[in-house]
């Protein structure tokens, strides 16, 4: 293809954000059309992306490549592989979504809601994109600003904690990544982050580079025991903020191991790996716990994603270990390929969750478990999909939260029989604090007045929520095509990280 | 013998002199303002005397910018502690504490 | 019609008439969802039977059939695929036909629900999955079949989502089942971990590389790796056949609608861990250790499970440790490496246990949903048809001779007697012991319902909810589409076991899909000692376990036909015995405390001190107090005083000079 | 010892003592008056050196407008000194120490280590007879210290805007003309036509 469809993906929203802000608060109607417009036209660019991608190798595609800061060997560069285009094609899915699903909640200050979500969503895009240290740094940094905004304006009564903590926590991280990356600079003379892959470095200096990408990525993802600004920003967010929060923005971290920290630091990673393993598996278990006793919806969808995203990283790590069953061991590929699948299923599942609690935060102004019982009696077809979605939250055969889950244990057990253990635990608590809610919010005799009141979902939700059912059903029932999007840059990323970059 | 260390000496004394000032008299904020007169009259002595046993008159033109600064700086100390007092009826610089962190 | 096209029709044609049923309830209506569902689960029951006869008859041979690639990934495929041999057939035939029979009699049980359809479609939708479980040709859709089924079980004992009691144990029914299925995962991750494959063809075909492979779980424990991986499997056996100490969901799941106690905690899905455990034949003959470890789980089950019916008062409960009794029973014919017995009483008993619970559910209608067997008696003379078809089911669990339970039942005996597994004497006096029990309890339900005079009143005027033992009109006679499934299922339950004992047994007719190591093959063993059925059942009358059924008879007649106070009187002098069995062991109590509430209390302990107190209240909100005293402090100087500032300056000046001074 | 050196201990002493003057006493209009006499003897020690002009202009910027300045500000301004003389025995001790560990480094920088001694420059650079000082600072300051000249202008001028606009006060209860408005008014400003019903007799 000729035309740049990288940058058209990434700036197309933003620049379309920037015009929907300009369209000013009177004109609140067409800010949400001319929204709903730019994201679904940037949602058919993603699907052009993605019928003119090649799975079949592991070369960056539709690469650009032009000067940006020529003093510093500084370029604008994008390019895609079987990493990066499935997360697109997940960030373009979610943008129509979270529009439609703002169309009447949202009434303040509809332009600047619409502008910062189309504006996020090019950001995330090009993150997803870039191939040049700073321009991923620029991009992932930028990041932040509309998602503060949107929980800062349009976030609940304790928003200010909440976006502060969000903002310290994910700022912190990234500094250290932001040295990683310059130190990088200084010693290769380069930004481009494919050379940084065939860099060698001494065993501490990865080592430290590492620890510096780690601290960014484990806060985005986020692991035990840097999480705990997730629940509060999710609490605070409004419906769309915390759908994309746990969809999409929760997949940098993930993102990151996989483009940074695995290929630029393989022998610190294969040296750490017993260290992130630990921490993902006590993600899984002691999260669990944690999000068994919630009160609070949110919080506890919010726990259950950093139990699932602890999946993610396990899948990621667990390849060292299998290394060192033999040559001919499998299970490494299974367990990154797992932990893609992990991601792009939990970005389905858990925006799905945050949508429903949406669905019932607009009806009752409650997210407390207590103040619901019941719903399946006035809401139906909402107690349907929401069943749905907890099931698959609970790693259902069948259902998108399978797939990942069952391919990391398959993986993790041939690493190491506890790691296999550990995790599979989840199998037990993602269930139990599922179903309880379910139990407690879906299920029993109507609990007040007030859920008497309800009325199901309308058209919009419905529509909203059948769409993503529908890819978590596509998922759970045939993840080849995803997987095979990812097969050859995963047999790539492995080959490469078997390799000692060790100078 | 005048020599350059004379005057020096003298523009030492001056300058502390007008640095105790600054000690004693810190509530009044005119006495402030003449002690600050003091040390820039002790640096003008210094280039002064510097110009003269160096032969070189950037020190006397250095000494006329200072005036000039000078005369503005009070002029615009006084006129601000005219308003000041006009505000809060007092110079006292105790009571004067809005900047506290 | 091919064959590939036939067998993807067995589960879709349900599962279709499960979408149709449950998205468009409001277009299709109510007699619109049990027709197209009825129409959808026959049409599979007949396509099974065809399956079944060109099987038997046509000499069709083993098909193992891919549809699509799952996933394909590292080299591993994953496959929706159909394995269909003689054990396959046999289960899906099974499966249709008593869900057929079910959808039936739903019409009439379920008649005055709001949620028939939403009924019809789960039960067609249990009917797919459980058909997906038997079918699969690998590891993958197995666990997939296997999760699907505990999902619709779980959807089905909430029904009626509105009683508390539902939902709580439709909640606990999925956890345990989890508990189970966690075991079978890693059972799964392990078959990987050996094989590098989930295809069963694969797999079986290179069990034999296990012999001798070890796999230390713990460094320095060496486990022989067939034990780890058909352990772990089984635990999952457990979950789903609700073996102890995973029963207890079992009998809560009692609180769903009837049929589906018949449907799926009686006939098929409860049997889906025997199933499985057959169908990894080949790998649990590598261990003895697993399988005296399931033989062992089976006989605590089937004698342990029975006594406790002897207590209960509910009748569905009744029948419902009648079946973890009998679970006990399959599971212990596995133990013994009869997997045939296994299927053969697992298929005898799908059909005389559904008879009962369904005969079960026709009382509970008659009487109003009155479900405790203390407020019935005497329904004899008011429904003669479940009355006669009731006592055909408890003949047939009894083992009577002639009828199908005797022959399986009699058959698992007989092979736990021949085996020479370590520890068989015990299992063969627990399930001998057992027959003892199952008498005494299924007799003591049909003495309790249906004999003796009325202990419930007719009172016209009692209301809408009446008190318990008050009903508003005699009971009377259900509907015919409650009385033809009875009577349809009778009829296997009578006559099934004589017929088929020979073909599934001694006829080698499953060794397409059954392993046995020829030193544990008790069947065989068993096979040069049958001379067919009817010798068989003449036979029986000088055999133990007759006269301990007899036995059963005569105690439960006594007792709770002629001398009622008998009963109490043993409760009171056997105090201990009698609270222990009320209590179920006290199995629901020591979960509760030992995992339910200790859970909540970590997790609650982990969040409000772990996460809340130390990581949120000391390392992050910590450091910005720190920062924040800090600040602080640092903020005290700037006191706003410009002499403050002033005298600052000059002391930096003054120390500047300084070090200038001592410089220079 | 030669009468300029007299001159000079003489005019230095008066200095000194003036300048301590200036910061003891506690009434400002005497701090301003001995601070004229600091002024005074210090333009007195620049003739010494024959720097006149500066000497002049000291005199007459400072003595002549600052120090009148303020006079009248302290003079216009009523200023209750009683709480402003608080603490000056307090900061005394302070003070002197730190004036005297000034004093002493300046010394030492001067007189120890320095290379400012009496022996390195021992007089000022002698003049030609025709030596016109004014003439020459006004050479320098016209040619190559002709932009920073222009800008001390400027910023006297701001100064002075600076100081009018500070000090500048609307009175609000003053009355005053503005021309331009009484030029401008109108009729209708003035003027209000008012409708009134015609009185009509009280029905009884």
């Amino acid at each position: 293809m000729s035309w740049p469809i990288l940058s058209v993906l990434t700036w197309l929203p933003i620049l379309g954000g920037v015009a929907v802000m300009a369209l000013g608060e009177q004109r609140a109607s067409l800010a949400r059309m001319a929204s709903l417009v730019i994201s679904v036209a940037a949602l058919a660019v993603a699907v052009l992306l993605y019928m003119g991608f090649d799975s079949s190798t592991a070369a960056m595609q539709f690469e650009e490549l032009n000067p940006w800061i020529a003093t510093f060997n500084i370029n604008y560069h994008l390019g895609v592989d079987g990493f990066s285009v499935p997360l697109i094609l997940l960030t373009a899915f979610f943008g129509p979504l979270v529009v439609l699903a703002a169309w009447e909640v949202i009434q303040k200050n509809v332009h600047q809601y619409m502008a910062a979500f189309l504006v996020m969503e090019g950001l995330m895009v090009g993150m997803f994109c870039a191939l040049d240290g700073l321009l991923f740094y620029v991009f992932f940094e930028a990041m932040l600003i509309p998602m503060f905004l949107v929980i800062g304006m349009w976030g609940g009564p304790n928003r200010v904690y909440a976006t502060i903590k969000f903002f310290l926590y994910t700022f912190l991280g990234s500094v250290f990544m932001l040295i990683g990356l310059i130190y990088l600079y200084n010693v290769s003379g380069t930004w481009s982050i494919l050379e940084w892959h065939e860099f060698p470095l001494g065993m501490s200096v990865q080592k430290w580079l590492f620890l510096g990408f780690f601290a960014a990525f484990a806060v985005k993802i986020p692991m035990w025991p840097v999480h705990t600004w997730l629940p509060d920003a999710h609490v605070e967010a409004p419906t769309g903020g915390s759908v994309i929060l746990a969809a999409i923005m929760l997949k940098i971290g993930g993102y990151g191991f996989i483009r940074f920290s695995l290929p630029i630091t393989p022998d610190a990673a294969a040296a750490l790996d017993g260290f992130v393993i630990a921490l993902s598996l006590v993600a899984v278990v002691y999260i669990g716990f944690v999000a068994l006793v919630q009160q609070d919806m949110k919080k506890l969808i919010a726990y259950s994603s950093i139990s699932h995203m602890g999946f993610v990283t396990l899948g990621l790590f667990i390849a060292f270990g299998i290394f060192q069953n033999g040559d001919n061991a499998t299970g490494a590929a299974m367990g990154v390929e797992g932990a893609m699948v992990q991601m792009i299923s939990h970005g389905f599942v858990s925006g799905a969750l945050f949508l429903c609690v949406g669905v019932l935060y607009d009806r009752l102004h409650s997210r407390q478990i207590a103040d619901y019982g019941g719903v399946a009696n006035t809401m139906p077809w909402f107690a349907t999909f929401a069943v749905l979605f907890f099931m698959a939250n609970s790693g259902l055969p069948g259902t998108s939260g399978f797939v990942g889950e069952f391919m990391v244990i398959l993986a993790a057990f041939q690493a190491n029989f506890w790691y296999a253990f550990l995790a599979g635990l989840t199998l037990i608590l993602g269930a139990a604090y599922s179903l309880w809610l379910v139990k407690r919010v879906i299920f029993g005799d109507i609990g007040n007045d007030n859920v008497a009141k309800l009325k199901d979902i309308n058209g919009r939700e419905a529509f909203v929520l059948g769409v993503i059912a529908v890819m978590v059903l596509l998922v759970g029932l045939w993840p080849q095509p995803l997987v095979e999007m990812m097969h050859a840059s995963v047999e790539q990323l492995l080959a490469h990280i078997q390799q000692s970059k060790l100078l | 013998m005048l020599t350059l260390a004379h005057f020096l000496t003298l523009g030492a004394i001056l300058f502390c002199l007008g640095v105790a000032g600054i000690f004693v008299n810190r509530k009044n904020v005119i006495i402030l303002l003449m002690c600050i007169e003091l040390i820039l009259l002790a640096v003008n002595m210094n280039f002064v005397a510097f110009s003269r046993f160096l032969g070189n008159l950037d020190g006397q033109v250095f000494v006329f910018f200072i005036l000039t600064v000078a005369a503005a700086e009070a002029a615009i100390g006084l006129a601000i502690l005219v308003v000041l007092f006009r505000n809060r009826k007092t110079i006292n610089v105790a009571e004067l504490d809005d900047l506290k962190g | 019609m091919s064959l590939t096209t036939t067998l993807i029709l067995i589960p879709l044609l349900p599962l279709l008439a499960a979408i149709v049923a449950g998205l468009l309830h409001k277009q299709v209506g109510r007699a619109g969802a049990h027709w197209v569902t009825i129409l959808g689960v026959g049409a599979s029951c007949v396509l099974s039977l065809w399956v079944l006869y060109q099987q038997m008859y046509e000499g069709l041979g083993t098909q193992d059939i891919t549809i699509y690639n799952w996933m394909i990934s590292d080299g591993i495929r994953f496959q929706v695929g159909f394995l269909v041999d003689h054990l396959t057939s046999l289960m899906m035939v099974v499966v249709t036909s008593v869900s057929l029979m079910v959808h039936i009699y739903t019409i009439g049980y379920m008649a005055e629900d709001p949620g028939y359809q939403r009924f019809f479609s789960y039960i067609a939708l249990f009917t797919f999955s459980m058909l997906m479980l038997v079918m699969a040709n690998n590891f993958m859709q197995l666990f997939f079949g296997w999760e699907a089924v505990g999902l619709v079980s779980y959807l089905l004992i909430g029904f009626w989502f509105k009683r508390e009691s539902a939902i709580f144990a439709n909640l606990k029914a999925f956890l345990v089942n989890r508990v189970g299925d966690f075991g079978f995962l890693l059972g799964i991750a392990a078959v990987v971990y050996a094989f590098g494959s989930l295809d069963y063809a694969d797999v079986f075909g290179r069990a034999g590389e296990l012999e001798g492979k070890t796999f230390s779980i713990i460094p320095g424990l060496d486990w022989q790796l067939a034990t780890v991986i058909c352990i772990c499997l089984f635990i999952g056996a457990m979950g789903k056949s609700a073996q102890a100490p995973l029963h207890v969901w079992l009998p809560d799941s009692m609180e769903g609608p009837t049929p589906i106690s018949a449907l799926i905690h009686a006939a098929t899905m409860v049997t889906a861990g025997i199933f499985m455990v057959a169908r990894m034949s080949p790998l649990f003959e590598l261990s003895d250790m697993a399988l005296t470890f399931v033989m062992l789980i089976g006989v605590f089950t089937a004698l342990a499970m029975g006594l406790i019916g002897i207590v209960q008062n509910d009748i569905k409960r009744v029948i419902a440790y009648s079946t973890l009794s009998q679970l006990g029973y399959m599971t212990v014919a596995l133990g013994v490496s009869a997997y045939s017995a296994a299927i053969f009483h697992l298929m005898t008993h799908a059909f005389f246990k559904a008879l009962l619970f369904l005969g079960a559910g026709s009382v509970i209608i008659a009487l109003h949903h009155q479900q405790d067997m203390r407020y019935m008696g005497g329904l004899r003379k008011h429904m003669p048809i479940t009355w006669l078809t009731a006592w055909l089911g408890t003949l047939a669990l009894v083992g009577f001779p002639f009828f199908s339970g005797f022959f399986s039942k009699d058959a698992i005996i007989e092979a736990v007697a021949l085996s020479n597994r370590t520890g068989s004497e015990i299992a063969y006096w627990g399930v001998v012991l057992g027959v003892l029990v199952t008498s005494f309890y299924s007799f003591r339900l049909l003495y309790l319902a249906f004999h003796g005079s009325p202990r419930y009143t007719v009172d016209a005027g009692a209301g809408h909810h009446p008190p318990d033992g008050v009903l508003q009109h005699e009971p009377h006679e259900s509907p015919a589409v409650v009385t033809v499934p009875l009577i349809l299922l009778a009829i296997p339950s009578v006559i099934i076991g004589y017929f088929t004992i020979e073909p599934v047994l001694f006829g080698g007719w499953l060794s397409d899909a059954i392993h046995v190591a020829p030193q544990n093959d008790v069947v065989a063993e068993l096979g040069t000692h049958f001379h067919g059925p009817m010798a068989m059942g003449t036979h029986a009358l000088v055999t133990v376990p007759f006269w301990l059924m007899v036995a059963g008879f005569v105690i439960a007649t006594l007792v709770y036909r002629f001398r009622p106070a008998l009963a109490d009187y043993a409760a009171m002098k056997l105090p201990v015995l009698h609270r222990l069995l009320e209590n179920k062991y006290y199995f629901d109590e020591f979960y509760q405390s030992a995992f339910v509430r200790r859970s909540i209390q970590l997790g609650n302990g982990l969040w409000k001190k772990a996460d809340a107190g130390f990581i949120d209240g000391w390392l992050v909100n910590g450091s910005a107090r720190l920062m924040g005293n800090l600040a602080a402090r640092i903020r005290e100087w700037q006191s706003g005083y410009l002499y403050h500032y002033a005298f600052a300056m000059i002391l930096g000046l003054i120390g500047m000079l300084t070090i200038w001074v001592i410089r220079s | 010892m030669p009468i300029i050196e007299i001159t000079f201990y003489l005019f230095a002493a008066v200095l000194v003592g003036a300048a301590v003057m200036v910061i003891s006493v506690r009434n400002p209009v005497y701090a301003a008056l001995f601070l004229v006499l600091t002024f005074f003897s210090a333009a007195a020690l620049w003739l010494l050196l024959e720097v006149e002009f500066l000497a002049i202009v000291l005199v007459l910027v400072y003595v002549g407008a600052v120090m009148v300045l303020f006079l009248f500000v302290v003079m216009m301004l009523d200023i209750n000194l009683a709480p402003l003389k608080e603490g000056f025995i307090r900061y005394l001790p302070a003070a002197i120490t730190v004036a005297v560990v000034m004093a002493v480094e300046l010394m030492m920088v001067l007189w120890v280590r320095g290379k400012f001694g009496s022996e390195a420059f021992e007089s000022p650079v002698p003049h030609p007879p025709d030596y016109n000082n004014t003439k020459e600072v006004g050479e320098w300051l016209y040619t190559q210290y002709m932009l920073p000249f222009e800008v001390a202008g400027i910023i006297l001028l701001v100064a002075i805007i600076a100081a009018v606009a500070l000090t500048l006060r609307r009175r609000p209860e003053a009355k005053r003309q503005d021309p331009a408005r009484q030029v401008q008014v109108k009729r209708d400003d003035r003027i209000r036509m008012v409708k009134m019903k015609s009185e009509t007799k009280v029905e009884e």
